[in-house]
């Protein structure tokens, strides 16, 4: 197992790909010491940033392949595209932490900068703080979002999490932001605690389940019925009862979206219409 | 500077050099028939291929509407980079690379003039700008003319003088190189929406048909002695059942031929050969076109082939691209151009396994293949229309090798594998041949008297590409030639050695070329032509003209025009 | 000097162009102060600034010419820095859904000579663009369209009509009385019965172009997108559980969305209304949704309203050359974008920049008081012609002259056609234009990194 | 109508003719800084604070205070929303959360407003002085 600690206090953006098991996999402690890494405009080694130490993997941490320790929320794109092996970071770290990433995990015991898990593909990301915007929503102009995989974060989340959605799921045990599900395609989203407006916002297919306050449903939203539990995966069930929304009519769409009847009274009107 | 490139393999069909080992001399930018052995620097370029610089007679390469391409796709960008070196600036790819990247990606393929073919006039400048950006070719444009008000409504009168000195007037202050017409009348029909379906058809609100627009333009073009023909693209371009509108746009000129010099240029033919009622049905129109071009000498082509990839779709064909996003769902960007054109870009990506897409690859090929006459079809994808020019080589290999046609032909859709003609068909283009469809026979259509040949007084733009045609069959060694054409082992840009084994040693500034068009008695701008022009733009007749000191490095070929 | 045909804004340019503040020679910052230097001095300065710097920022290009932003492109790459322009703090949203939606657009002549209906949304072109709407929309004469002025003024004389709009505003702004469904559908709603060219405004206040309009929405602040939203079920004829939506009632938007529906040619304009509030970017997706729906039934172009004269320029060039209209970081030798990460407000708000270049902008004047503090904690350049809020912050400034008046060059309009700027009087002695500043910062900068090379060696 | 009292109001920032105009004749001018320095407000609101035009407002929000001068809106109604052309004055308060987007939030912010009369509308130079510190010159 690989440990990394930063040397410093980093001030300009960091971008280290290369802080990825598939890359670090074997190679000897001084080919990673030489690995390219970006801080600023100017490209260094990654041995001149960060202390990399060799040593038994203990503890909690027994699976991982590589452990960050430390503030690293400048660095960007670590477990880009990573395929197989374990990344810990103890720490907050910084954007695009495991874009396009297809398999593995990636555990994160503190805040996570915006689009984590961007356009992945398939494995796991934890993370323990919370997540800024763009949680698993695709680089700009791209409508290929998540396509697989699994996303928990047991903070909060920003906006447009999960926008563009194809597959697999998406967890928040906190709150989230506008835009949840944003023109998502198929997957699941689950919120347990509240959530800003506009929450599936030109969803074509897919399930979204508020557990949680919801300020306002869109307009475009149709009310459907009342359900008492809604599944979130094999092995998971909320339990409601939940307001069904289907949605959004704007592109035709028969998205799914539940919402807490009891955490929302301002959306009884709605019944009168059942 | 002397430059002397010794015993490669010549191809230089204007001359009618087939292959012969022998060397070509370079002094100040242009060929010579000698120079000082000793002083000149010295290129071996033995067992290799000499020709000269590719010329491409139809590519999107800048202007406002390859820009809005660019700007509508950063995901077509974000993994195509080239970062910046000592000589060269960065850019990104990959459909609509940046103005830079364009220049050295056409130069590493032995490329060194290109044609943009849609410049609308009132955004000229724009095009210009983006030319002085692209590095080292050689650069034109044609302005579109087809739906330009002034022109509906002389042709509606019959005045077809007049037309010809107000187009006159047009080209050369676009600094534009040859007449465009795109759906003739169906893009002022597109400024309310509508679009026109035949060469018949009344274009609203002016009176006048396709067929009299498509004539009338021809007729302006002879009066003005343009060196390039007409340059059209089609009505009902992109639809089924549209070859035989490509047809009767072919022959609605017919009569105006004169000792079988070409009156018309199709563009991209592909995309106008299809044959069936819809998408279902759709089959391929190209034997139907190739028969006709092999018995009539007015018509030169070129193949507008697809490419299985992403790929961004722009053209100034309003309607159709409307249709594409309709058919696609995919992103679209329209841009109407005030009294006198439009545009519209989609992003699409051809598949294999689409019978329509591969019905459209294999009829692109099967024109390059069934017209007997290599002067009068040429290698191009439209691009970015049907695929990047970047892909080229793959095209050629495909023209000259049956087994490759074949290697490409398993796996495509397998509908349309039994209904291409591909299989049917044997033969093969020789390097010769090749010279001709990718520069020789496109700089000959386009009257440009320095390029596509390497006799003396022609610019020294030259490809020298890896590839011993005495060792390697093209036919079986396909990947070779693939191989040899992507990277050009030199490419010589105006007697500057430019590329080296596929890396650009030099940021040299190719030049624009544009029209000076003297007419006896030219179109004089009075106050009631400036009345006009308050009228039909926004903009004040003195901010119209594209002045010279927009052009970095400006070529003016002057015409003595009949009117 | 008189100016002829231009508007307010205009006039003061050019009557302001050398007023008391104008400053004629480069300053630099020695102990505090801000005090004359030659050309050649600032230029080192400068250039050293930029040479040495780990992470900065070239920001402003919308009130210069194309020329000077090609430069400005190259010093960022030869720099390794981010160049953004102010398109980021004002209809770079607009371009981002653009990205993922496209836009149906046109030239303004095409909407002079064919919108029989104009639409603005979030954006008052009277104080914003004061021409606007006398040459390109409403009050235009165009080849299918006449002008509406006319009927506006028979429509002001009128005083019926005057009553009429303004006891419909005021059922609009009231909430109370709109509240509740009953009362509002026992509401008589204004139609749009006219004949010719429609203006209709859409905006959270009744603005100086709002009271031109034959009809006027006021929408809740914030509430946009879900109205955006109304009118794409509406269109297609679907059905809407709420009876209001952002505080109007659904017969009013109905009664727009008929309009949209039935007109042979319509041009939506939107403002930074739109992209400033809530949702931003997604209020323009909503909007080009909408543009989407109603080209299935009927023509119709939308257009944004930019704010500086050459706004559009920037963002042409920088995608030309780099493929990204705005926040383009070349720190990596090549051109990326990733508005959120290489926007300048958001490197500013996170500290990662060390050193800035401002041309022809004002950020000190128009970012938030946070961004700036980063900014002006750092080296700062600039160039400009004023001595505005940020030269008053200052390393090294660089007076400039006056793009279009005493400089000759290229802009952009807001609907890509680019004209030619016309020089009408000499700069003072010793002020040079942007363009040739920042060549002799650039080559300057070579200079300093040859050097270096060699040094290393 | 009691004196200072507190309004809750959702403040919006934009482009004014007069703005446009004090920029283009030069952000150091005279005209810029009183185009720019000003509040306008719903007549309604203005009887609620119980204060006439030109009296001075203290604006805050979540990102700071600003004092600047009340006018009467011609645009009214829009009763409980402020309005404050873009400059300096209206950043002190603007929210700087970009969304990831690049782009702060100017329109639409939730702020107080309370009558001011005693306090002093900061001429361009003190309020960058006060705001960003010594880096000012004297010339």
């Amino acid at each position: 197992m690989i440990k990394l600690s930063p040397l410093k206090e980093f001030t300009y953006p960091i971008v280290a790909e290369c802080i990825n098991p598939n890359i670090f996999d074997s190679k000897t402690s001084k080919e990673i010491w030489k690995l390219k890494i970006w801080e600023g405009n100017k490209q260094k080694a990654l041995g001149e940033l960060f202390k990399i130490e060799e040593n038994k993997a203990e503890g909690q941490n027994e699976t991982a392949t590589i452990t960050v320790h430390g503030e690293v929320s400048k660095v960007r794109r670590i477990g880009t595209g990573m395929k197989d092996g374990e990344i810990v970071i103890f720490g907050n770290v910084g954007m695009h932490l495991g874009e396009e990433m297809k398999g593995g995990k990636i555990v994160v015991h503190g805040n996570v900068e915006g689009w984590a898990g961007s356009m992945m593909k398939g494995g796991l990301i934890e993370i323990h703080g919370n997540a800024s915007d763009y949680l698993g929503a695709p680089y700009w102009g791209c409508s290929e979002g998540m396509h697989g995989g699994k996303i928990i974060v047991y903070g909060n989340v920003g906006n447009e999490a999960g926008a563009y959605m194809h597959n697999g799921i998406i967890k928040v045990y906190g709150s989230a932001g506008q835009f949840v599900g944003l023109r998502m395609h198929g997957g699941t989203i689950f919120v347990q605690k509240d959530c800003e407006e506009r929450t599936g916002a030109c969803m074509k297919d897919g399930k979204i389940v508020i557990n949680g306050y919801l300020e306002s449903v869109l307009p475009t939203f149709s009310i459907e019925g009342i359900k008492e539990k809604v599944k979130i995966e094999e092995t998971e069930t909320a339990e409601g009862p939940f307001y069904l929304f289907f949605g959004d009519l704007t592109e035709n769409g028969n998205g799914k979206l539940y919402v807490s009847k009891a955490k929302n009274p301002h959306l009884s009107s709605y019944e009168k219409l059942l | 500077m002397e430059l002397l490139i010794k015993n490669g393999f010549v191809y230089d069909p204007l001359n009618g050099v087939k292959g012969e080992k022998m060397d070509i001399a370079i002094r100040d930018g242009k060929i010579v028939d000698k120079v000082n052995e000793r002083k000149a620097r010295k290129i071996d370029a033995c067992w290799m291929v000499v020709m000269a610089g590719g010329v491409d007679i139809h590519s999107h390469i800048a202007g406002s509407k390859v820009n809005a391409g660019r700007l509508l796709r950063p995901e077509d960008h974000f993994k195509d980079f080239e970062g910046k070196t000592p000589v060269t600036r960065s850019g990104v790819g990959h459909s609509i690379p940046s103005t830079f990247t364009t220049g050295y990606r056409y130069a590493r393929m032995g490329y060194t003039t290109v044609m943009d073919p849609a410049m609308p006039p009132l955004e000229a400048k724009h095009t210009h700008e983006e030319f002085n950006d692209i590095p080292i070719i050689d650069k034109a444009s044609y302005p579109l003319l087809g739906d330009w008000w002034f022109v509906l409504e002389y042709l509606k009168e019959g005045r077809i003088e007049e037309c010809a000195r107000y187009v006159a007037w047009m080209i050369t202050s676009t600094k534009g190189y040859a007449i465009k017409i795109v759906n003739p009348g169906g893009l002022e029909a597109w400024g309310f929406g509508h679009n026109v379906r035949s060469l018949d058809d009344q274009v609203p609100f002016f009176c006048v048909t396709p067929r009299e627009i498509i004539r009338g333009l021809c007729k302006v073009n002879r009066l003005l002695n343009l060196p390039h023909t007409i340059h059209v693209h089609t009505n009902n371009l992109g639809r089924p059942g549209n070859y035989l509108t490509a047809l009767e746009t072919m022959k609605s000129v017919e009569d105006l031929a004169t000792d079988d010099n070409p009156v018309i240029h199709i563009t991209h033919c592909q995309f106008c050969a299809f044959k069936g009622d819809d998408w279902r049905t759709l089959e391929s129109g190209a034997e139907e076109i190739a028969n006709y071009v092999n018995s009539h000498s007015h018509v030169t082509l070129d193949m507008g082939q697809v490419i299985f990839t992403d790929t961004t779709t722009m053209t100034a064909d309003g309607p159709f691209q409307y249709t594409l996003h309709e058919l696609s769902g995919n992103k679209w960007v329209n841009h109407d151009v005030e009294t006198e054109t439009s545009a519209g870009i989609v992003p699409f990506r051809y598949r294999r396994k689409s019978y329509a897409n591969a019905i459209q690859w294999s009829i692109g090929l099967e024109l390059a293949l069934l017209i007997e006459d290599p002067w009068r079809i040429f290698l191009t994808t439209d691009h970015p229309n049907g695929g990047p020019f970047t892909s080229y080589p793959k095209i050629i290999t495909w023209l000259m090798s049956k087994k490759a046609r074949e290697k490409a032909l398993k796996r495509i859709n397998a509908r349309a594998r039994s209904r291409s003609l591909l299989p049917s068909i044997d033969r093969e283009l020789s390097l010769y041949e090749v010279a001709v469809v990718t520069r020789a026979g496109q700089a000959k259509a386009l009257g440009l008297k320095n390029k596509g040949h390497l006799g003396v007084g022609a610019d020294a733009d030259i490809a020298i590409y890896n590839l011993n045609p005495e060792k390697t069959d093209p036919s079986r060694k396909f990947k070779a030639v693939r191989r040899a054409f992507k990277q050009a082992a030199y490419t010589i840009k105006g007697g500057k050695i430019v590329v080296k084994g596929g890396e650009v040693l030099e940021h040299v500034v190719g030049s624009t070329m544009w029209l000076d068009v003297h007419s006896s008695e030219p179109a004089r701008i009075t106050d009631e032509m400036k009345r006009r022009f308050k009228e039909y733009w926004t903009v004040e007749y003195e901010n119209y003209p594209v002045t010279e000191n927009y052009i970095e490095v400006s070529n003016p070929i002057t015409v003595k025009a009949r009117v | 000097m008189k100016v002829k045909n231009g508007c307010a804004m205009c006039e003061s340019k050019f009557s302001g162009y050398n007023d008391e503040h104008r400053v004629l020679k480069p300053l630099i910052r020695k102990n505090g102060n801000l005090v004359k230097a030659s050309m050649k001095e600032a230029v080192e300065k400068a250039a050293k600034i930029l040479a040495e710097a780990n992470y900065p920022i070239l920001y402003g290009w919308s009130s210069t010419s194309c020329e000077a932003t090609r430069v400005g492109l190259e010093l960022t790459e030869e720099v390794g820095g981010v160049i953004d322009n102010t398109a980021v703090v004002c209809h770079g949203p607009s371009l981002l859904s653009v990205q993922e939606l496209g836009i149906p657009s046109c030239t303004l002549g095409q909407i002079r000579h064919r919108a029989d209906l104009i639409i603005y949304w979030g954006s008052d072109p009277w104080s914003a663009h004061p021409r606007h709407i006398e040459r390109y929309t409403a009050f235009s004469d165009g080849r299918f369209e006449r002008s509406m002025w006319r009927g506006y003024l028979n429509k002001v004389k009128a005083l019926i009509g005057r009553k009429k709009v303004e006891s419909a505003l005021r059922r609009l702004s009231l909430k109370k009385e709109t509240e509740g469904s009953s009362a509002s559908k026992s509401k008589v709603c204004p139609t749009i019965s006219k004949v010719g060219r429609k203006l209709i405004v859409i905006d959270v206040r009744r603005t100086k172009t709002a009271e031109m309009a034959d009809y006027f929405i006021q929408v809740e602040p914030n509430k946009d997108y879900e109205l955006l939203q109304a009118f794409r079920t509406l269109i297609r004829d679907q059905e809407i559980d709420v009876d209001e939506v952002a505080g109007v009632p659904i017969e009013y938007l109905e009664e727009v969305a008929d309009a949209m529906v039935r007109c042979s040619f319509g041009a939506l304009f939107f403002g930074l209304g739109l992209t400033m509030s809530k949702g931003k970017l997604r209020n323009i997706d909503a909007a080009l949704s909408l543009m989407r729906d109603l080209n299935m039934c009927t023509k119709f172009i939308i257009m944004p309203m930019r704010g500086h004269f050459n706004v559009t320029g920037a963002n042409t060039v920088s995608t030309w050359q780099s493929g990204y209209p705005y926040a383009v970081d070349f720190s990596l030798g090549y051109p990326r974008y990733n508005p959120g990460e290489t926007t300048v407000v958001d490197i500013l708000l996170r500290k990662e920049s060390d050193a800035a270049l401002v041309v022809a902008s004002d950020p000190v004047a128009s970012f938030p008081r946070k961004a700036v503090e980063h900014l002006v904690e750092n080296p700062l350049v600039v160039i400009d012609p004023h001595m505005n809020a940020t030269a008053q912050m200052a390393d090294v400034v660089f007076p400039s002259a006056f793009v279009g008046i005493e400089a000759e060059g290229t802009a952009y309009r807001m609907d890509h056609v680019p004209l030619p700027l016309k020089r009408v009087v000499a700069a003072p002695s010793g002020v040079l234009q942007d363009e040739e500043i920042l060549w002799r910062i650039l080559s300057k900068v070579r200079k300093i990194k040859k050097t270096e090379k060699t040094e290393e060696l | 109508m009691k004196e200072n009292a507190k309004l809750k109001v959702t403040l919006v920032t934009g482009r004014t003719i007069d703005q446009g105009v004090g920029k283009e004749r030069g952000k150091a001018s005279k005209e810029y800084a009183e185009s720019v320095s000003v509040c306008y407000l719903d007549p309604d609101d203005l009887r609620r604070l119980g204060i006439k035009e030109n009296t001075n407002v203290l604006v805050s929000t979540e990102h700071g205070t600003i004092v600047v001068k009340a006018l009467k809106s011609l645009r009214a109604p829009h009763p409980n929303i402020i309005f404050i052309p873009y400059g300096p004055w209206a950043n002190a308060v603007a929210d700087p959360e970009t969304n990831s987007i690049g782009m702060p939030s100017f329109k639409g912010i939730p702020a107080e407003i309370e009558p001011a009369a005693d306090k002093l509308v900061l001429s361009l130079k003190e309020l960058l002085k006060t705001q960003f510190g010594g880096r000012l010159t004297s010339q």
